[in-house]
């Protein structure tokens, strides 16, 4: 169940974007992502989730164990909040929906149909999405987005409780989540502009 | 897998933008054809077949974007394509939701709108057979198409020229099979070729499709 | 009473409580007996033979068709400019009632149109107008149901019923601007009302008079479902919120 | 029963589809008068009690 | 608004969204045709004109929903209406833009595609001149129908249902120019209908469109 | 240039979501509008900014005085970050966009088509449509979202620089932007469950 990453190069749209990357991610301990605008937390996110090929280093962990929630929510307009939580769970094997409803309060929007959700309610779907996939590893884009400060606090106890559960989380964000997590900066990792960006290049040099 | 199926067909019902759409095509088409054609009930028998066939291909086509545009643009294939099911699998399950919510209905469509063209009657059972048995085909091909053209730019235009020499041999075999069948020849011939087409189609397109779609996901 | 209290709904439901019985009634009453009359007690027509009976029903339905978008058309414009909602729900109502009687001219008419004509359909100004009207009643019973909210749904479908006017005026009047098609003309002895002997015209007429009670009757009746619909519409947002 | 003649089929069918059809309309508005009705007077039961 | 006009072509071109589209499945539907319908040549001489038209209606009708839909999901329709253009001058925009790249692609390249349908002579200047009048009012009609169900569910199939039977005399007009045009006889009358049609069109819809698009923004 | 509102209430889904807002924006002031996810802050400012009708009460400002960004920023994302800024100014009669690519940092991205930016700079490009409108009165939905601490930092100056040219500001958001400002508790105005949402229930209750 733990995550390691050993000198992984991303990149995206041909350029390498991040170089070096290495930690471990143990279970029950959560790591966040920071760097600015653009430095390449959403690529580095993909590519552990194997949305897209490293260009180098390498990724151990069961890619059964992890469960990936990116800037868009997967969530359908026309079904309702249920509905789309039956969908996934019954995706990842699971059934009981029932839990991730009430621990992100949407029991009073249970039939409302997504489309008629505010920005914060939506996204409280979303994150509720990932606590139905029943995966120990969560990888999280900016997961508070639009959140009010109340959700926001739920959303970090509904953290703890997983990551007191044995789970563990990578999160990439731009504000304090309150509560104590280590902390990786994704500006240090920036590639060198010669860096390798695949083996075409390297081939050339 | 079956909740994918059940939340496209689902999908399908609540937007309007697989089942009716497509149905509605295909009876536009052929009530637009003796509009444009004029009523002279001849000529509208003579190609009837053809155009329930054009049309029924058409419809198809036309849906076909949506198979993964959508999915794409909310999220949801990035999050399907990381869950625990195979990605052969989806595409599968796609293609038959697709087939469900488009071939299904015009196939059942077809013989009431053969009316509308007045369609020699021994026509009407060789139609549908046809449609029946090659629709899946479509349904696969398209689907196939999609993927290779899911998140491209000039999409919706690229996967018609893709998908449309693929289509020819089916609508060839169909329209000859609804033609023999009108005229009273033998259309055993065409069927078979036909019902080939859809078996290697559905064998085979379902790992090439999930291949490029994994590509295209990067 | 000011004619715009039909427009206050508590108004409409008692005035449509005490209207409808007897809107029901008297309507069934002379489609009975036009339509009795009509079938059993009038002689065939020397060149139409048996097939001049389905004017009783032919003629009637088609008129009622054209004049109940004329209808909601009216009641459109009053929801548009004096935003009444019972006007919008009226409108709304009346729909499926004449996309009935549209089906029914057009079924009647394709059947009559095989002995009369020798085919069923031709490409003539008014049948094809009056298809088209067809698709309109139900391009306007889809939106009516595709859009959730309710006022919004009366302005759009109001505006689409505005634009389909221009076929409902097609159908009636095509002939004044295209003399040729095969719908009057030299293969009808019937065509005009002047030219129609009386032993057709007075059945006709009864039978005219049930469809335009048929539809008063269903229209009121079906306002009031829609005005309870709406009611419970309101009461279920209330719950919701509270 | 009047004489129809060779066009029986036609006027037979014709009526058997119009009067079908009339009644069709009339039968569905009584179902969803019905059906809205009841609907409401729980809707309203409900709204009392609470 | 012209930098309305602008960015609206641009896009066409640069997603493929319009332009190469409609043109594409002009196309693929005339390709189509002699396949389902055979290779006689004399049937094909008969429908050529109808079949051309209800193609290049087909073509249109595809291209609809996107006039309104992506700028509503992206939010640029929210902000096109707080601007300070009035909203009919975008609707008229929108739909000029709409016959840029698809009704005049359709009539530059109607002639081509008559060939092969085996088009009559007579008849490819009658073609090009009823698409070349008819088309606008196919574009604005289709606006129109496109203002009132943006942003509904089951858009896409009322669209059609609502966008047809407007279509219907256009094409039944048009047609009826090519037919007369290849047959030798005097198609004035239905090209001076065709053109009322436009013009009515014209002249009125755009506001029918920026009422239904204002309601529809709510 | 002020806007006052007076008394009014809004609705969602025909159902009335705030009562009795009132307050008067003047020059060179911004206005914060809190309270929690769906309490109707979104709903609020599409009706000021005239996208949809009041139930009630009066809105007074110039029409063309107000400039909206919702939660979609109107961005294509085929089209480069400086064409989709000339197009929104040309919209606006507006020329010049090269201030605010400098404001907000988009200089390097300038050539960029939308559809390769990040979630942040896509933000920022949103907000840079804002500030070639030329209008006074900003109306800005979490205008923060995915931004980092830098980027919210200069949005806070650029904010400042608009409010002392004269402009002012109707924010909703959920965090603290950095500044002072006075604060409207959407959560206060909740319309009574059984408040009027329109003529038509009045007659019948
Ligand atoms: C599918 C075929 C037909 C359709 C769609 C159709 C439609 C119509 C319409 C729209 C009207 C006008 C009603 C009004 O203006 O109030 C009408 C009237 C009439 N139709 Fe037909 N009709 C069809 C076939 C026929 C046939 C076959 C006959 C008889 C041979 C016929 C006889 C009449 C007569 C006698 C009238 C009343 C004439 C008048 O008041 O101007 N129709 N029909
Ligand atoms: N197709 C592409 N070609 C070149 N560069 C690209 C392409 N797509 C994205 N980029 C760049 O890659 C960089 C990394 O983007 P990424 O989305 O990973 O950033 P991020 O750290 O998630 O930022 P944010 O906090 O704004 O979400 C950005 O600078 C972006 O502009
Ligand atoms: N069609 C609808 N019918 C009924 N209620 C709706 C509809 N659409 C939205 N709502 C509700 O209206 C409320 C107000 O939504 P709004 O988007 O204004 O909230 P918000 O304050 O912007 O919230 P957030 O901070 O999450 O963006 C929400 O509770 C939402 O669920
Ligand atoms: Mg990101
Ligand atoms: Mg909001």
């Amino acid at each position: 169940m733990t995550l390691t990453v050993t000198d992984l190069t991303c990149d995206r749209g041909g350029l390498a974007l991040l170089a070096g990357v290495s930690f471990t991610l143990e279970r029950g301990t959560a790591l966040i992502l920071r760097g600015p605008n653009g430095s390449g937390k959403t690529t580095l996110l993909r590519t552990l989730a194997g949305l897209q090929p490293a260009v180098e280093g390498t990724i151990e962990a069961d890619p059964d164990s992890i469960a990936y929630a990116g800037h868009a929510d997967g969530i359908k307009a026309t079904l309702s909040v249920a509905e789309n939580l039956a969908f996934w769970a019954a995706i990842y094997g699971q059934s009981d929906i029932d839990t991730a409803i009430e621990t992100f309060d949407l029991k009073d929007l249970r039939d409302r149909p997504a489309q008629n959700l505010s920005a914060g309610q939506k996204r409280r779907l979303g994150l509720a999405r990932l606590a139905v996939t029943g995966r120990p590893i969560w990888m999280l884009d900016e997961p508070t987005v639009s959140l009010d400060a109340e959700s926001t606090r739920r959303f970090a106890s509904a953290l703890q409780a997983h990551l007191a559960d044995g789970g563990s989380a990578l999160i990439a964000t731009h504000i304090d989540l309150g509560f104590d997590a280590e902390v990786l900066d994704v500006s240090r990792l920036r590639a060198a502009p010669d860096a390798a960006s695949g083996a075409f290049d390297e081939a050339f040099t | 897998m079956t909740a994918l199926l059940l939340r496209d067909l689902r999908l399908a019902f609540r937007s309007g933008g697989g089942f009716g759409l497509a149905l509605a095509f295909f009876l536009i088409v052929t009530i637009l054809v003796p509009f444009g054609v004029g009523p002279d009930t001849s000529t509208l028998r003579i190609i009837a077949p053809g155009i329930l066939w054009v049309g029924a291909l058409l419809a198809c086509l036309l849906s076909l974007d949506r198979i993964f545009a959508i999915d794409r643009e909310d999220g949801s294939l990035d999050l399907l394509a990381t869950a625990p099911i195979p990605l052969e699998g989806v595409v599968a399950v796609k293609a038959l939701a697709h087939w469900l919510t488009t071939g299904l209905p015009l196939t059942l469509a077809a013989p009431l709108f053969g009316v509308l063209l007045n369609l020699a009657p021994p026509g009407y059972v060789w139609l549908t057979l046809g449609l029946a048995l090659g629709t899946p085909a479509l349904s696969m091909i398209g689907t196939f198409g999609a993927a290779l053209t899911v998140g491209l730019k000039r999409g919706g235009l690229l996967l018609s020229l893709l998908v449309l020499p693929l289509y020819v041999p089916t609508l060839i075999f169909g329209a000859e099979v609804a033609q023999r069948g009108t005229s009273n020849l033998d259309p055993t011939t065409p069927l078979a070729l036909m019902a080939g087409i859809t078996a290697g189609a559905t064998a085979l397109l379902p790992f090439a499709a999930a291949a490029a779609l994994r590509v295209n996901l990067r | 009473m000011s004619f715009w209290e039909f427009a206050n709904p508590r108004r409409f439901m008692g005035i449509a409580d005490r209207i409808v019985p007897w809107a029901f009634a008297l309507a069934a009453l002379c489609l009975v007996t036009g339509l009795t009359w009509g079938f059993f007690f009038t002689p065939d027509d020397f060149r139409q033979g048996s097939t001049v009976k389905i004017i009783y029903l032919h003629v009637p339905s088609a008129m009622m068709a054209i004049n109940a978008w004329a209808m909601m058309l009216i009641t459109s414009l009053v929801w548009l400019v004096r935003r009444h909602h019972v006007s919008a729900l009226a409108a709304k109502a009346a729909a499926p009632v004449g996309m009935t009687f549209t089906v029914i001219a057009l079924a009647t008419g394709a059947i009559w149109g095989q002995p009369m004509w020798g085919t069923w359909w031709a490409w003539d100004p008014r049948l094809t107008s009056f298809l088209i009207l067809f698709l309109f009643y139900l391009g306007y019973i889809a939106l009516w149901s595709a859009i959730e909210d309710p006022d919004t749904a009366a302005d759009l479908t109001a505006v689409l019923c505005l634009v389909g006017s221009v076929f409902a005026v097609l159908s009636r009047y095509a002939l004044l601007f295209w003399n040729q098609g095969l719908h009057q003309g030299a293969t009808l002895s019937l065509d005009k009302e002047e030219n129609i002997s009386d032993v057709f015209y007075f059945p006709l007429l009864v039978c005219i008079a049930g469809f335009v009670l048929l539809f008063i009757a269903l229209v009121f009746y079906r306002t009031a479902t829609e005005i309870r619909l709406r009611r419970l519409h309101a009461i279920s947002l209330r719950e919701r919120m509270a | 029963m009047p004489d129809l003649g060779s066009y029986a089929v036609e006027v037979m069918s014709a009526y058997a589809v119009s009067i079908t059809l009339l009644v069709a309309v009339v039968a569905l508005s009584f179902v969803q008068s019905r059906r809205a009705r009841r609907a409401l007077d729980e809707a309203e039961g409900r709204a009392r009690d609470a």
